[in-house]
């Protein structure tokens, strides 16, 4: 019990210190920070989905970019309050999850992986399109905002929210079925798991934060633009992020988010021109050496129960 | 936005463009596929490949005058070999992973060679000024940088396919391609034939790269766009089916050039996905049929 | 009496491009027993589990299980109406414990999930391992904890794809008095084997294929003597 | 393994701490550009004219007796990043003075930073109204806005009796602007548009595009283009055998490196530019000369703007004798100056309005400006005989 009692206190004490950080750091150091909390939320979705299930999404942020449209437009179009405009980048996100992974998710290996890839091309470009109702290329501009303290807070929350969803689904049968599904869909499917439906699930759950997470960017940046909100390399980061970390457990992506971000910014401002080299060849050296990643190694060496 | 009268003229115009393109994706993509058939990798670093050969064809014509389509015979050799490292010193250790670390990994070398070919040569975008112009054939114009590279495509992946089926490495590559553990069984040293395997595909996209240099941008990033483009060429052709791929890329040129024409160019990229979603649902095997 | 049947597939055919897998197979299980299948390689008996599971889809023929028809349903909805397998190559959960293994498959509360599973681990006297990654497991072990897998669903009819392969002595003994236990329970059992010496000695009926086709049926005594099979394993 | 990420992580960090410590005297000025990404190029002469005003600026005993210091860091030409760069400027090295990133996009989102803190940001190269739209205070505008870029154009287009045209654009900020632009200006004079379509930014092929053009064979094409996009469409009119009786680009075909890559392709070719060395301005000899020893090439207008817009913060420093916001906002609002630039004067929204562009034709290698008729320098070859009498 003692361990787990350490465990928690220092996760009270960290959790105290990022309650109390915005009224300490800088600015720049609260702008980190709601990045960090952006990174963790979006690595953590794409574990509930990719980590858990083995299904992977290359074009997860398609979901992010859906929420950041709808937040910028509700807010400047609508008058919402970015708050509850952020919230509501869920639904298009879920609705988006809904009709691509119905198909999509009965694809299997490389080609759902190509097919998400296909989709952020594609959200991308209709949002170009449809220039009428977003602005096309130029894209949306809001309101300068004021004070990014609240949405150090509502970012930090959403951080929050995945981690604890994933927390709860490890540790229940839900859980260990998506997991099933990552190591023998087949066998799962002939245990009487209706994988088809569990994925769905899964899918859905992991665009709905990358939705509210987008909404509350549109805020933060006060601008949202095609290609701002769609790279691939946002998908490619938190992918990098989690498996980092380790896919599949809880804490792995918000570890991976906190460290890699740190050292992106570390090497960024030391060594400008060489950091995109560097992080190619973190990809590299992190799928090769530790494909399991920190925490999965730590799992699998202390025999560490899977709700770290 | 657009109030064009389309016209007979037009519509063949594209044809013909569509078609031209098309000849190039079949190569590229031939390369992608016979990678992803043996070791059901998507080599996501194949364009940055294809932007290798751009800047060897680059650099020779820059430097020392060579003909960009002679440069061919270095630009081919260079990247075979820069294929079998990456493939000895990377890629084989994932050819078994779950498609994620093959995915990641391609990725990650390709925003390495891409950063470094940007530090070495600056992200400036160059371009191999040798022939331009076009023939006029009547109202249709037929580009001339195009209309070469399309005839030296057909060559090259006529002479891949001689390849493929006349030599014995060739006919190992089909093999393994079709049924790894048998050929394995029968004799063949599989991690050879991934390494050959390797080195063609990025051979061949090296190849697409020095055709693609006389006719568009040379640039670090050049080579994004025809990684997603091949695996399109792929799905449609079937995986696993190399001729496939040959008519595969022709039917993708094709489709974006009408898709550009009665619409836009932006959206012809969401008719390519539309047709890449449905093929793989309807018809996983492939329009033209294989492996599944 | 095919009332009373089981498991009733009447002429089921499975095609693979041209090569036809299955061909117009029939053949009709009564609860209470154990089934073999036998036939040379390649003679579709993996196939027609397939086709029993729901993994590939028959293309003729109609499957009953208790009267009714499970053609066409999904293969996790023939695992719900009580019909458990395993396979060939093992396919157990490898970063899953084995205990999860037991747990992720059933519907029932978790507290008597968790019950069954142990007992079940006793059964096979895994319990000490129930905390261990399956992929950490050896051989018969995994083996081992797909048989019981199957069993924490407590389906009716279980198809078992080549049990006895690479599992040594001791633990063959032990699976197959399992096995003849869970006959004894009333579960009905079709088992997919080369180890003529399980078959004969464990199974009260047994199904012949050759090339997709059934050759022959009856008690074990009856098909080892009959030409047709002989001929089929030994060349025409 | 672990133990070396963490002494790496800390070593860094105390690097980093070093590098910006506050060196008291100093009067720290800030400013993101892309050095990195898709408008390096731009983005590099940008980063020259700052570093050259810096020099200058010193040279003359520095800024209300102070010593100026730049700090400029690489946004890698994305928008994101200059937000969080801009926050780091202000809040954690504590630049005093803010200068503009470069393009319309960034500056678009850098200046939600400036405007939060209410530091004054001079914006050296956004050329796009609507940011000016959104009602911002510290706010100020240095170069001619994306509208008027290809008025020249149309201008001689209606000169010449010219009566259609097409206009293309790269489907980003400043490219649409500038078609919008030009798409009134031509309606508002006569010329019929027969044609408006954009593209995505990175588009490389415009078969299509042009092929459609090529249909309706308008006397005029406009493209609202950046400099890879420029280049491209005007090889393909060629290899397509598009030929209108004039065909002029936005950005790009201002750049050397435009007649380097094309050659003689890009004879005839009309490019607008915000500036040209060999306009009368105060200063602009000085300036060329002074820019072509720091760097050893000829600056161009990006250059010239970086340059003009941070003396003009300069003067205005100087004549507040303040660094407050307000203060600088109020004789930035009144300034009424002309620099190696060109006219300053802007709006109560800090929009531009004094400064004029130029259209020039490339002509035997050479650009030549051909419009507005006061200063140019050569009458426009006219018309552009089709591509193969050429």
């Amino acid at each position: 019990m003692s361990p787990m009692v350490g465990a928690l206190s220092l996760l009270l004490v960290i959790l105290a210190g990022l309650a109390v950080l915005p009224f300490f750091g800088s600015g720049y150091v609260v702008s980190f920070s709601i990045q960090v909390f952006m990174w963790m939320a979006l690595a953590g979705s794409w574990n509930l989905i990719s980590g858990f299930t083995g299904y992977v999404s290359f074009g997860h942020v398609a979901f992010f970019g859906v929420g950041a449209y709808t937040g910028a437009l509700l807010i400047t179009k609508a008058g919402w309050h970015w708050l509850l405009a952020g919230l509501a980048g869920s639904l298009p996100a879920a609705a988006l999850a809904l009709v691509i992974g119905y198909p999509c998710l009965r694809l299997k290996g490389p080609y759902f992986a190509i097919a998400m890839l296909g989709l952020n091309e594609v959200v991308r470009a209709l949002v170009s399109y449809f220039e009428g109702f977003t602005g096309g290329g130029s894209g949306v501009s809001l309101p300068p905002i004021l004070s990014i303290v609240p949405v150090y807070y509502a970012m930090g929350a959403v951080a929050m929210a995945v981690t604890l969803l994933t927390y709860r689904i490890i540790t229940c049968q839900f859980g260990l079925r998506l997991l099933s599904i990552r190591e023998d869909e087949m066998a799962a499917e002939v245990m009487g798991i209706n994988t088809a439906r569990l994925k769905l699930y899964a899918f859905l759950l992991s665009a709905v934060f990358p939705g509210i997470v987008g909404g509350f960017y549109a805020w933060y940046a006060s601008h949202v633009e095609p290609l701002s909100v769609f790279p691939l390399l946002t998908t490619i980061t938190m992918i990098i992020m989690c498996l980092f970390g380790g896919k599949g457990t809880v804490f792995g992506p918000v570890l991976g988010a906190g460290l890699l971000s740190v050292f992106q910014e570390l090497v960024w401002a030391r060594f400008l021109f060489v950091h995109q080299a560097i992080f190619g060849a973190l990809i590299v050296g992190v799928v090769l050496l530790m494909p399991r990643g920190i925490l999965g190694v730590l799992q699998e060496r202390y025999r560490l129960p899977r709700t770290i | 936005m657009t109030s064009v009268q389309i016209t007979g003229t037009m519509l063949f115009q594209l044809v013909v463009s569509g078609l031209l393109a098309g000849g190039l994706y079949a190569l590229v993509a031939l390369g992608l596929s016979l990678i992803f058939g043996v070791m059901r990798v998507i080599n996501i670093a194949h364009g940055t490949l294809l932007m290798l050969g751009a800047y060897t064809t680059y650099w020779l014509f820059a430097l020392a005058g060579m003909n960009p389509f002679v440069s061919l015979v270095v630009s081919i050799p260079i990247l075979f070999v820069v294929g079998a490292i990456l493939q000895k010193l990377f890629v084989h250790r994932v050819v078994n992973a779950p498609e994620l670390s093959s995915l990641l990994l391609t990725f990650g070398i390709s925003i390495f060679i891409a950063n470094v070919a940007m530090l070495a040569w600056s992200a400036d975008y160059r371009s191999v000024e040798f022939l331009t112009g076009s023939f006029l054939l009547g109202p249709i114009a037929l580009s001339k940088p195009r209309l070469v590279s399309f005839c030296v495509a057909l060559a090259l992946t006529g002479l891949a396919f001689v390849f493929l089926h006349r030599t014995k490495t060739g006919k190992a590559i089909r093999a393994t391609s079709q049924h790894r553990d048998v050929a394995q069984v029968c004799g063949i040293n599989v991690r050879r034939i991934d390494l050959i395997t390797f080195g063609l595909g990025a051979a061949l996209a090296g190849a697409g790269g020095s055709l693609v240099s006389v006719m568009f941008a040379v640039y670090p990033e050049m080579g994004q766009v025809y990684v997603f483009k091949s695996f399109l060429v792929i799905v449609l052709g079937g995986a696993g089916n190399y001729p496939g791929a040959f008519f595969g890329g022709l039917l993708l040129g094709l489709v974006e050039g009408l898709a550009s024409l009665f619409l836009t160019a932006q959206l012809s990229e969401v008719i390519a996905y539309i047709l890449l979603v449905i093929v793989l649902l309807v018809r996983p095997t492939g329009l033209l049929g294989g492996r599944a | 009496m095919p009332d009373a049947s089981i498991l009733d597939i009447r002429d089921v055919t499975k095609r693979f491009g041209g090569v036809t897998a299955v061909n117009r197979c029939s053949l009709a299980l009564t609860p209470g027993k154990i089934y073999g299948l036998i036939g040379p390689n390649g003679s579709g008996k993996t196939t027609l589990f397939n086709c029993v599971t729901g993994i590939e889809p028959r293309d003729e023929g109609e499957i009953r299980f208790k009267g009714e028809r499970i053609d066409g349903l999904k293969p996790h909805q023939v695992a719900r109406r009580g019909i458990g397998r395993t396979f060939q190559i093992i396919r157990v959960f490898p970063e899953l414990t084995a205990l999860e293994n037991l747990l992720v498959v059933t519907r029932e509360p978790f507290e008597t999930a968790r019950r069954k599973a142990q007992e079940l681990l006793k059964f096979v006297t895994l319990e000490r391992l129930q905390h261990e990654y399956a992929g950490n497991l050896s051989y018969g072990q995994q083996k081992l904890l797909e048989f019981i897998r199957v069993l924490m669903t407590d389906p009716e009819l279980i198809l078992l794809d080549e049990p006895a392969a690479g599992v040594n002595r001791t633990l063959l003994n032990e699976l197959l008095a399992a096995i003849a236990r869970l006959r004894d329970q009333g579960k009905t059992i079709l088992i997919v084997e080369h180890d003529m010496k399980v078959v004969m000695g464990l199974c009260e009926a047994v199904f012949v294929l050759d090339y997709g086709e059934k050759i022959a049926e009856g008690p074990p005594g009856v098909i080892q003597t009959d030409e047709r099979v002989i001929e089929a394993y030994f060349g025409r | 393994m672990k133990r070396h990420w963490f002494g790496a992580l800390l070593v860094a960090a105390m690097v980093a701490g070093l590098a910006t410590s506050p060196a008291a005297q100093e009067l720290k000025v800030g400013a993101s550009i892309s050095l990195t990404g898709t408008y390096a190029k731009p983005g590099k002469y940008t980063q020259e004219g700052y570093l050259l005003c810096e020099k200058e600026i010193n040279d003359k005993g520095g800024l209300l007796g102070r010593k100026v210091r730049f700090i400029i860091y690489d946004d890698k030409s994305e928008p994101p990043t200059a937000i969080k760069l801009y926050e780091k400027l202000i809040t954690e090295d504590k630049v005093e003075l803010v200068l503009g990133p470069y393009s319309s996009p960034v500056t678009n989102a850098a200046s939600t930073v400036s405007e939060k803190y209410k530091k004054l940001m001079m914006a050296t190269l956004a050329a796009t109204t609507s940011i000016w739209e959104r009602g911002f205070k510290y706010l100020v505008m240095t170069i001619s806005p994306a509208e008027v870029y290809l008025e020249g154009l149309v201008d001689l287009a209606v000169e010449r009796g010219l009566k259609t045209i097409a206009v293309i654009n790269e489907d980003t900020l400043f490219s649409k602007a500038a078609a919008k632009g030009t798409i009134e200006l031509a309606k508002k004079k006569g010329v019929q548009v027969v044609f408006h379509e954009a593209y995505p930014k990175g588009t490389t092929d415009f078969s299509a595009l042009l092929i459609k053009i090529k249909s309706l064979n308008p006397d005029v094409i406009a493209a609202g283009s950046y400099f890879d996009d420029a280049v491209a469409t005007t090889r393909q009119m060629k290899e397509l055998d598009v030929n209108p009786r004039m065909y002029g680009v936005t950005v790009g075909g201002d750049l050397p490196e435009f007649y380097q890559l094309l050659g003689k392709t890009a004879e005839f070719v009309y490019g607008s530019s915000q500036w040209e060395k060999s306009l009368p301005y105060p200063g602009i000899k000085e300036f060329v000369a002074n820019y072509e020893k720091m760097w050893n090439r000829e600056p161009v207008y990006h250059s010239a703007a970086a340059y003009g817009g941070c003396q003009i913060y300069a003067e205005a420093v100087r004549r507040a004798n303040s660094l407050d916001s307000d203060k600088l906002r109020e004789q930035l609002l009144k300034l009424k100056v002309s620099t190696a630039f060109g006219d300053y004067q802007v709006d109560e929204r800090g929009f531009q309005i004094a400064h004029k562009m130029v259209l020039h034709q490339w002509q035997d290698g050479k650009k030549v400006t051909v419009w507005p008729a006061a200063v140019a320098e050569g009458k426009p070859l006219y018309p552009t005989p089709p591509w193969q009498r050429r």
